[in-house]
């Protein structure tokens, strides 16, 4: 039955990570950016709202909470309306835990999950994207080759969260010889698997610097006939879904999405009640006050079809054309969005003592990043 | 709890009504666009038939009653009709803007008095005339006079684009509401609804328009010439109070933007509906979860336009939501309408495109439905007027301090 | 050396052909669209310009003019912006004369030139689009098979204009055999053919109706393995350069899209300045005045877009590339300004008491037009 | 007659500022770009000894020599550097903005004073300073006073996004020319330009802004406390006039305008050219003959931008070609820069995702010359500014009836 209205948990949950993302997140926005670092303080309490460890199960160290696709989407987009680069730092362990929560075995479980369940911070994440123009989840150049015992992977991957310090990832890679369709079905062959930090081939190569982004430590990783066994891939013998995994990234980067152009609309609108041209706020002026309700209208439009997705995911429903076109829809608002509230900034948007600039400068990656996030 | 899917009763009624849509109106669709200002009498008759409960459910306002899921039914039938043909969904019979406008503004005894004859009988219409010649999107410049002489209103003026003008007052035993100022002096605070009726003297059809597209919908132009009507045909109180008339208006929009929205939708899922066959016919299959930059042209089109749809329906259910659970919806209601307005004149254009010769002949009714698209964003507010409102809404504007 | 300035031939054709428009095209337009007939009056007056017989040589009836690209897109600009639908009526010929008089033998420019160097109106067109929704003058289904004597031609073509009057037509197609490139250059293998009204197999199916261009009657043809002999090929053993004509066709196009948009920049200028509402002319709110700024600038643009291909041309250079993009850019601003337009007047935008709708519908169809028109 | 070919001597000086583009510019982007407050000397003083020529010729307006190309020239020289790199195009060492405004409104006399110093010696920069922190686009709102007291004219006030400005007053024996007003009552008319020489008692640098793109460009921040300027450093006369001093800075934009438009040309091209080279190498050639419903989503980007970007150069060369013809360009010149700060706004950042993650690295300058663009969607009038003129002069309204 249709319905607008978040349940009283997901307000709960929503008006707390908005508040940490206020109180805590924004105010150390600009500084993380400019000293490409987070302070580990800040990650700390940001691990304590057990984002990560809620749906991990109690016997693992968890809360054991019933994970919801749409409960995440909700927090997502208030860690990013607080900052795009410390939010994707405190939700990459997620991007490791979750699949192997929802489709990892017993085994898989009982072996990786405590490593994130755990009161300090534990960084782990997943090897997505790959350094091409073209970078494609449905066509990765990172390939598994079956072999006798196991898996060879190889390829490069970049814009891996916390490589360095990470303990394990979930590489994504094409495996051969698995029937287009059968594995990850409309993404031919996608599978995940397990490889520990020490796992010999693998190469975490230089810290990358991109754009944006700039506070969350992001690697290139070079896999050199990376051998793993059967059971690291995850579900062992029975292949994940990877097509669900790809649908909640792809939720979980539009909410981000939405979070970064609710921030820039917010300023923007202040900004242009408060400062004053030719006798009168600019706010009052067509061009301006158009161009903010558009802005209003796109964040809205984009939360919309981003729950959407959310919420058929939470169903058990197939939802990858939902999430893909919420994610590039999003993608395109907060690019839009920033831009404009730089703007209407004018002068005062281009320099670095408001935060638009970075806003436009991460939201300039949506469209590209893949897998950064899940919830 | 969030949920965007439809109830099983209420995807029942949109099955229905797309079977209307498909088996009565498109077959008829090109017929009524060329020969433009003839009556599809046989539609009329038998959706009038048809169609008493929901007549008796649209005696009542959007905001008069709460729970239930009335508004995003009607925007869910809307939706189906216009994706069968939007001209003739503006042309069934019944109270239609003028039966909204008694239901707003007028008493219990008027509404029962003005709309029983809904009920049964004759295919019958009510229409609404705010619009002048000198002003548009500019409600409150209303020139039409209303002057009280002994038992009679005498109003005097011209109104357009009076949707079901025609109908109403010469083609059935129906009515126009027209909005008319008792008091010049008091600017909105004086201006008030009437209902003319067929009949009434003085009150004539002096054109109907021909039109780009819904061409089918009698758009009327109406001139009062010392047109007198019976004093209790002033809805609501004829006093003029500062938060009194307008607001009614105002109300009307936030029920009827969201159907106007979901009608916009409707054209705009024909059409894509239209080219997703095609293109599969041609085999060639939309490939959804694939990275942009490896997509065709034609692949990115057809999904930005299938997503801009969505997002006017989500913004438009959300208005028409609200309207149901009694929350207010002004804002909401003027997003989903400029969202869906503007998505859908891209929306029917670029489909038009990406036909290339067969989308610009008149063997399909592609073409139609990109003409008939374009009106959802001019009338019930244009788009310029709808982001006014959302612009003065989340500023916190008055129309005074934004205009 | 850059240069923005028209010679004062040019000058004089503009203003010329621009004062018929604004006499005689502009008022008979609404009428010949409602009534799907142009008056044969008017057409004559229109072909009394000379525009079409001015480049035939003398001594095969016409004026022997130099012929100048950029100045037929003057021309052509001022004629659609009287009516595209009359435009393209009194510019039909051209698509058959112009073609023969560059790139014909001299058999025949003597056997066909003088059909339309004659001081009456001779209806005579080309055949090039195509009934499907991917038409692509690069890859055009209409074939010509060498046989023995000469080729067999089959297809299907629609949007001829004057089918049914005309004695003969150029029709283009994609030369079987003939080598990648050799041919048409870009466009592979496209080579014209002349064929004559009454050639066997040769059917004019019945009129077309179409969204816009009403006015302009255009026939679907079909080519049933209709025979023409070697001599047929335009430029017969050279093959002709197709590539330069359908570079000469974009101009034409986009140069007709100028003038569609700026007649509705105009009008709707006009009446923004009129409009009064909320007390002051409907002009003086930014919302409106900004979208007139970028109309007409969009407007200016698309101009010089297309004389810079039309420069080129006439300089002798290929200008393939420059006229494509010139056409896509001036089709996609004819939309847009037509629509911003409509959306200007609103309601009176709607009514047919305006042309502003007759406009949009005309103006949708550039994006799909090719060969209508030649310059 | 209408020609878009440059003359071969303009393409001799073309090629000429493409090597510098590329051998002097584009191997040090990178590093002043991360090294934000860095000086490139090295740089500045080989344009510096290369560059008297042009700083001779830039010491007269651009309206102020009618015939030749030399506005031309200039924007054609202003895209092929900022191809290079449009941080170090607004670092060239030189008479710059200031000197502009001395050329504009300054006497034969102040002219040969304050420019001659650009001839020859140590690199030195001159610099306008309009924009306050309460007031940007609307220059005439000023706050920054000019007071006579005996043989000075003493300045209070704090200007911001003063290109050049510490160059210009720390690093060098420059300039900056501060416009202030002498009598607020008089508005526009009472706004005069006075050349601040380094050194001037009372005027200090108090910061140089860290941006979002063309970081090695020193923006600084400077305040005036009671700041003492000789009486002959005003340009132009003293006497408030209607039609006085802001004309000139309006006349300056004129020319400098279409510059900033060819800048942002500039910018896009360098993304362009990366993009086309690029792909090249994956052997995808763009096919610009095709249908576009044909096209892949990669190629139909590519062909727009590429045509956008030439449409705004288009303009830009029409804006500069009238200036040289001594023909009035102040709708033409805002049409280019309205046009080339929208476009190459969106051509960068298409550029970046076109190339994926490749275009979001650091690893190559793509992701920069998207920071770099923006700026000219902003200075010398943003974007809506410059739509703001434009819609004043197609309209034939005045800045009082538009606003």
């Amino acid at each position: 039955m249709i319905d607008f209205e978040l349940s009283d948990e997901q307000k709960m949950v929503r008006d707390t990570v908005g508040a940490f993302a206020r109180e805590q997140i924004r105010p150390a926005a600009r500084q993380a950016d400019e000293a490409a670092a987070i302070p580990p303080d800040l990650v700390q309490h940001a691990w304590n709202l057990g984002l990560v460890r809620g749906p991990v199960p109690e016997k693992l160290g968890g809360f054991g909470d019933q994970r919801s696709v749409l409960t995440g989407a909700l927090a997502a987009e208030e860690l990013a309306w607080g900052d795009l680069a410390i939010a994707m730092h405190v939700a990459a362990p997620q991007l490791f835990a979750f699949p192997i929560v929802e489709m990892g075995t017993d085994e898989q479980r009982q072996r990786f999950l405590p490593l994130v369940a755990t009161d300090r911070f534990t960084a782990a994440g997943a090897a997505t994207m790959e350094p091409r123009y073209d970078f494609d989840l449905s066509a990765l150049a990172t390939t598994a080759t079956p072999d006798g015992s196991g898996f060879t992977l190889r390829g490069e991957k970049c814009c891996v969260p916390l490589a360095d310090e990470a303990r394990a990832f979930l590489v994504y890679a094409r495996e051969e010889g698995a029937s287009n369709g059968s594995a990850g079905g409309e993404l031919h062959g996608l599978q995940a698997f397990i490889v520990e930090r020490e796992a010999s081939g693998l190469t975490v190569v230089e810290r990358e610097k991109n754009m944006g982004l700039k506070a969350l430590a992001t690697y290139q990783l070079k896999l050199d006939d990376v051998k793993v066994s059967r059971d690291a891939r995850l579900g062992a013998e029975r292949p994940a879904d990877t097509a669900r995994l790809a649908a909640q990234s792809r939720v979980a980067l539009a909410a981000m999405a939405v979070g970064v152009a609710r921030a820039a609309f917010e300023y923007a609108r202040d900004y242009a009640k408060e400062r004053h041209a030719f006798g009168a706020p600019i706010a009052t002026k067509q061009a301006i006050a158009f161009m903010l309700a558009e802005m209003a209208l796109e964040v809205d439009a984009a939360r919309l079809l981003t729950w959407q997705a959310a919420s058929m995911l939470d169903k058990g429903l197939k939802a990858l054309k939902e999430s893909s076109r919420a994610k590039h829809y999003a993608a395109s608002v907060a690019l839009k969005v920033t831009d404009n509230a730089l703007q209407i900034l004018g002068g005062h948007g281009y320099i670095r003592e408001h935060p638009v600039e970075l806003w436009l400068r991460n939201a300039r990656g949506f469209a590209t990043f893949e897998g950064l996030a899940i919830v | 709890m969030i949920d965007f899917e439809l109830e099983p009763q209420v995807l029942e009624r949109t099955k229905f009504f797309h079977t209307v849509a498909e088996h009565m109106m498109r077959p008829i669709s090109r017929q009524y666009d060329e020969q433009e200002h003839e009556e599809p009498r046989e539609f009329f008759e038998t959706i009038w038939k048809g169609g008493a409960r929901e007549r008796q459910a649209s005696g009542e306002s959007g905001a008069d009653r709460k729970g239930g899921a009335r508004n995003l039914t009607t925007v869910i039938m809307a939706e189906e009709l216009c994706w069968g043909d939007a001209g003739l969904f503006l042309s069934i019979p019944g109270p239609g803007l003028g039966g909204a406008a008694v239901a707003a503004a007028g008493t219990a005894e008027q509404k029962e008095r003005f709309l029983k004859r809904f009920k049964d009988g004759e295919p019958k219409w009510g229409a609404m005339a705010i619009t002048e010649p000198g002003c548009g999107s500019d409600s409150a410049a209303i020139t039409t006079t209303a002057r009280r002489e002994g038992d009679y209103w005498v109003l005097n003026g011209t109104k357009i684009f009076c949707t079901a003008g025609q109908r109403a007052l010469e083609k059935s035993d129906g009515f126009v509401v027209v909005w008319a100022t008792v008091d010049k002096s008091a600017g909105r605070a004086g201006i008030k609804p009437f209902v003319v009726e067929r009949g009434t003297p003085g009150v004539s059809v002096i054109r109907v328009e021909s039109k780009l597209g819904i061409r089918v919908s009698d758009t009327a132009a109406i001139m009062l010439d010392n047109c007198r009507v019976p004093l209790d045909h002033i809805l609501g109180s004829p006093k003029v109070e500062p938060s009194g008339g307008f607001k009614d208006v105002m109300a009307t929009f936030d029920a009827t933007r969201p159907i106007v929205a979901a009608m916009a939708i409707g054209v705009g899922r024909a059409a894509l509906d239209f080219v997703r066959d095609f293109l599969r016919d041609q085999r060639l299959e939309i490939r959804y979860a694939i990275a942009p930059t490896r997509m065709t042209a034609l692949e990115r089109d057809f999904i930005e336009m299938e997503t801009e749809l969505e997002a006017a329906r989500l913004l438009t259910w959300r208005a028409a939501w609200m309207l149901d659970r009694g929350i207010r919806n002004s804002l909401e209601a003027s997003m989903a309408k400029a969202k869906a307005g503007s998505s859908v004149t891209r929306v029917t254009q670029k489909a038009v495109e990406i036909m290339g010769p067969l989308g610009y002949s008149r063997k399909y009714l592609l073409e139609k439905w990109m003409r008939d698209a374009k009106i959802n964003d001019i009338f019930e507010g244009t788009q310029q007027i709808n982001l006014l409102i959302v612009a003065r809404r989340i500023l916190g504007y008055s129309s005074k301090e934004l205009t």
